[in-house]
């Protein structure tokens, strides 16, 4: 779960991180009447989950009140990479000299914490990474001991950070890995670190994304999750359970097990659709959890086709056609075309059940495939580009 | 012949009274799998299945003679788990359990460099060499003797490229699911020696998918030090980078490492048969042997 | 520093672990009170660093108000092993029908903390361990990883702990843990932990022992230190910053490092005398602390002589000399003889410069320790045995 | 010949802008040690007796070629010394700091098994090969060079044997303060062992002292494993039970572990020489030569 900036600066507040004075707000009055107590200049920030904000022109300075009027006319509700701005943080701005980066994140190759600092903040520090790999300081931490403070020193030393602000650097490393830890996150980072012409350290970004699987023991972040979900399908997908994502094609795609969903997502593209979503409904396939599918899919409004691949497992493909046949049952005529695939244990006993006049239904994975991309491209989908 | 399990293998199941525990226990011992223990902590005593249940895993290994463990409590409690089946100790231990937090598995995997044990998993379905053991939840009745050795990261694609070879007439000397998590114990590259170390393994098929560079360091290792044929699979071809693909390994980081194009490229380079769909896998499988 | 059982269960109490209610009472009127406000039965505890102290009568059980005045009036004031009771421990006695022993120390030959538990608590656990050491389940713990919870369950489970009971020991043997490592413990210990006939799980007693190296960083235990200490000269002792130790001799000791100092207090034994203390100055010997040296060793009235005995080392003994001469030069006539002995640096020039009318001075350290030996003699020491 | 340090051993003061650090780095200067580099947090650049002084200790063992640290650093901030020299890496690291909290040090000692690395100490006065290198605090002038390897618990207790060994024109190969707290790095069997592989080492003294069984441990090594002969000595035969003696290390349990009679038995059994006095002990290294 990724917190937008605003939940993450509250969270890294409390840690005592330095971060700006700074207000929610959702309206145009609400703008001015945040910067009338913040004080000018004020930064106005759009809260969507997007890189490169600033570019896109999702971050205006106002010095005045008619220029903090402007910039929430012109952020609020607009549209930034395909997500509409509701809200936005007005911030105090800084007056900075130099912009660092400092983050703590995963490495899963090593299987270790990394913490990093780079006296080049500021910009996107996958570009630094990918273009000028040392100018980024790494500190493998070992989880059973934590973060030594020389760890922490040691990174900021070697990122060149100047000596007068080091400690500083260093206490902010410090604490977004206690962070990192306590709140079991997969990143903590602030991008930049400012500092000021005083030598002061500020925080004035801060990202924060949570490991989901560890949201059971953080209920005060599993609290923040509605309001850190983009869109109402995410929401939707948080309330049923499913690992959902959204994609752009017409082919609705509902399947179990990570790994065959993908490779439904790729044989629609092999076959020249394009997919719409990624859908993964786990294991067991109750007609509750099937219609949840369903209803997800076809609340996409791109998607012109479903195709519905289970591969049984130690669940027995008769019970999920079952299921499938109650939670169709529902409609009188299915607004999409549904093609069917079960395979594994009692497959066959599970094909013979389904019920054939409202479903399509098919042997094989790339049969089902070719069949509902067959389909979309009937509906008036472009069809995609064949491999 | 197989690697890591056989039916000599005398298997502990962690979590056997709860509901899964107990259902894949009766299905392991159904196989023909020898599960000689069971251990919940309160339950010691118990009989579930026939089989005993110790209060602590060290008990249950010491009493019963147990070398292996597979692991199906809950993930709030999957890493106490773990630790608890590294000291024992047993020389195999098979997480099944989904969910387990990333950073409980880097304390589990720091704990695992200071031991000699195996872990599979977590997050997988499980280690089979069919006709003798099966420690998971994999589905026994579509695996087949044989001579290919299977490596995958995901579950039911796992079953969907058995099923293809299985049909063909392509059996399987043993089949390890290695887990889709971040963080998982034994990886392509200690999976792939351990087929290369098994003569009964004439060709490997490795499944990969998009996220970290473990098929990448398989390639490597593969070009440098194999012998036996590998078929190769990598699905997310079609991910968008940044997106967490049900798997939490399955996230493609911007900057293009870890990315389906990258792992078939470097897989590729190895000598490595790639296929676009499980049938052409299976395909290939029967051009290697 | 050892902090008394009172103290101990205080911060056992606040850290969630099952006590039984309790008051503090230091006269016959507020141990009636305490006992009114608890209910009989109520046992009433003396409040001294002695082991045993229920076989030696400290420990006595009142079922009404007659039985309490005379359990106060037996206890408060009483010589136990060598103290005087100031304090007991007024508390609701539990109806156990089980007495177990749990407790957390570092081994040190391990370098890792152990957690230990056993099933036959209540009485001496030195001489279970002794007698029947497979009585004591212990788990060796990693102290990067901290105690999984398996740990204590399998410690529980291994030591014969009932089934119906083994989780809430678990949980105090996890919390004592905690504590342990919390509180820069060298011991965290209940013995014995009491199960009640209605399966309940209570700490009947409990010991602390905090690190003194770590006392810095534990404000909050460091400031019940002085209530810890059993005597006056202890607590001089603490105020001054030596390590002491009040032995039963009337040889005075005074030197410079623990294991010279521990061999000059053999040498006095080996050549017939008795220490009366170990009493180490640690680097340096300004004036001041040769001075207060002096103090502590004068204020115990069994000291009939004193040895001081330096080797320089990095500090050089014409310092250590001066620092000796400006520390008597307070005294008229010094109270008792005492026999100086420098060696190291500069130690020629510091013999020399010595105040050879006041102080005994000697070359050699055996030297010292038999003329040290010899007064204490001639002023009515025993002479002790040889060796 | 030598153990451990000698005029090559290239070392970094850890603390050297303290007062004690840099009191005991122009001692270690002046006696001949070839101190390279100081490493302290933010004052990289300064320079302190003419050595460059850096600001993490990594830096300072890259740019100098270091290979071995001194930790002057206060009791509070030790152990993050400690592991910072660990992970620097270099070969010895000397803890002269006296004070470290013992759970800090159980943790030190945990990583200390993770690495190839020598610690000497923390609580004890460094190593020192006479004419050569000093490493700590030991003060030069009472040590002569020689054929007796020394191994003490105890600063000034080694100091006292050293004055009667050098007054008998007994010099040392090398004397190592190992420290008097209860979780050490080297010990007596580590450092016996150095010792017994020294053909420079012709006869060892070993002054232990009451708490732990360390001492115990080193009978069982020196009767099992050497041919050099030891004399010994330890202190505290009249220390009551139950209290601490100054040293951490030097508490006596309640049970009879770690008395000075076990200590002196055990090694009498391995044919050690233990002495009664210091004098003694120097009699028994004449008669051991």
């Amino acid at each position: 779960m990724r917190l937008h900036e605003y939940q993450a600066k509250e969270v890294f507040a409390e840690a005592g991180l330095p971060t700006p004075d700074a207000e929610l707000a959702e309206s145009t009055d609400e703008v001015l009447a945040a910067a009338d107590s913040i004080g000018y200049p004020a930064a106005v920030k759009a809260q969507v989950h997007v890189g490169g904000r600033g570019k896109a022109g999702g971050i205006e300075l106002a010095e005045s009140d008619d220029e903090a009027r402007e910039a929430a006319d012109s952020i609020l509700g607009m549209d930034l990479k395909g997500y509409t701005v509701d809200r936005v943080l007005v911030e105090a701005a800084v007056d900075f000299v130099d912009e660092l980066y400092v983050g703590v994140t995963m490495d899963r190759g090593e299987g270790k914490p990394v913490a990093m600092v780079s006296s080049q903040g500021g910009v996107n520090i996958e570009e630094v990474a990918e273009e000028s790999p040392e100018a980024i300081a790494r500190e493998h931490v070992d989880p059973a001991f934590g973060m030594h403070p020389y760890q922490a020193r040691r990174a900021v030393y070697d990122a060149g950070v100047e000596s007068d602000v080091a400690s500083d650097v260093a206490g902010v490393l410090s604490t977004l890995y206690d962070l990192w830890v306590d709140s079991d996150a997969d990143d903590t980072e602030v991008n930049p670190v400012m500092v000021t012409s005083d030598r002061e350290v500020v925080c004035a970004d801060a990202v924060m994304n949570v490991d989901d699987d560890a949201l059971f023991r953080h209920p005060d972040l599993a609290e923040m999750e509605d309001a850190a979900a983009e869109d109402d399908l995410e929401a939707k997908a948080n309330e049923y359970g499913f690992d959902y994502v959204r994609l752009e094609g017409n082919v609705g795609i509902i399947g179990n097990g990570a790994g065959l969903v993908m490779t439904t997502l790729d044989l629609v593209d092999y076959y020249g659709g394009e997919p719409a979503n990624f859908l993964d409904i786990g294991g067991g396939a109750k007609a509750e959890r099937v219609a949840n599918a369903l209803d997800m899919v076809f609340a996409d409004e791109n998607v012109d086709s479903v195709v519905f691949n289970i591969f049984g497992g130690i669940t027995r493909g008769d019970e999920v056609a079952q299921g499938i046949n109650d939670a169709i049952a529902q409609f009188d005529e299915l607004p999409k075309p549904i093609v069917v695939r079960l395979a594994g244990t009692n497959a066959e006993e599970g094909m013979d059940i389904l019920n054939a006049d409202a479903l399509g239904v098919e042997e094989t994975l790339e049969g089902a495939v070719q069949k509902a991309v067959e389909h979309a491209g009937a509906a008036g989908g472009d069809g995609g580009e064949g491999r | 012949m197989s690697v890591l399990v056989d039916d000599d293998t005398r298997v502990v199941v962690q979590g056997i009274t709860g509901g899964e525990g107990e259902f894949h226990a009766g299905q392991m011992i159904e196989y023909g799998t020898n599960v000689v223990a069971g251990a919940v902590p309160g339950k010691g005593g118990e009989e579930v299945h026939g089989v005993p249940v110790y209060d602590t895993v060290s008990r249950a290994a010491e009493a019963e003679n147990a070398d292996a463990s597979v692991v199906l409590v809950p993930p709030a409690f999957a890493a106490d788990a773990l630790f608890e089946a590294l000291d024992s100790p047993v020389d195999l231990v098979v997480a099944i359990t989904e969910g387990i937090p990333t950073q409980d598995m880097a304390r589990v995997y720091k704990r695992l460099g200071e031991t000699d044990t195996h872990l599979i998993g977590p997050n997988c379905p499980g280690v089979i060499t069919p006709g003798e053991a099966k420690l998971g939840i994999l589905p026994g009745n579509i695996f087949s003797s044989g001579n290919v050795g299977l490596i995958s990261r995901s579950g039911t694609l796992t079953y969907q490229v058995v099923d293809n070879l299985t049909d063909r007439g392509l059996g399987q000397t043993t089949a390890i699911g290695i887990g889709g998590d971040p963080i998982i114990g034994t990886d392509f590259v200690e999976a792939l020696s351990l087929f290369e170390d098994d003569p009964a393994t004439d060709a490997i098929v490795m499944c990969g998918e998009i996220g970290g560079t473990d098929e990448e360091a398989a390639a490597e290792y593969i070009d440098a030090n194999m012998d036996t044929p590998v078929a190769g699979f990598i699905a997310g071809r079609t991910a968008p980078p940044g997106k967490r693909m049900g798997h939490a390994g399955a996230i493609v980081s911007g900057s293009g490492a870890g990315t389906a194009e990258s792992k078939i490229d470097a897989l590729d380079e190895a000598g490595v048969l790639v296929g676009d769909t499980p049938e052409e896998v299976a395909d290939n499988v029967e051009e290697l042997l």
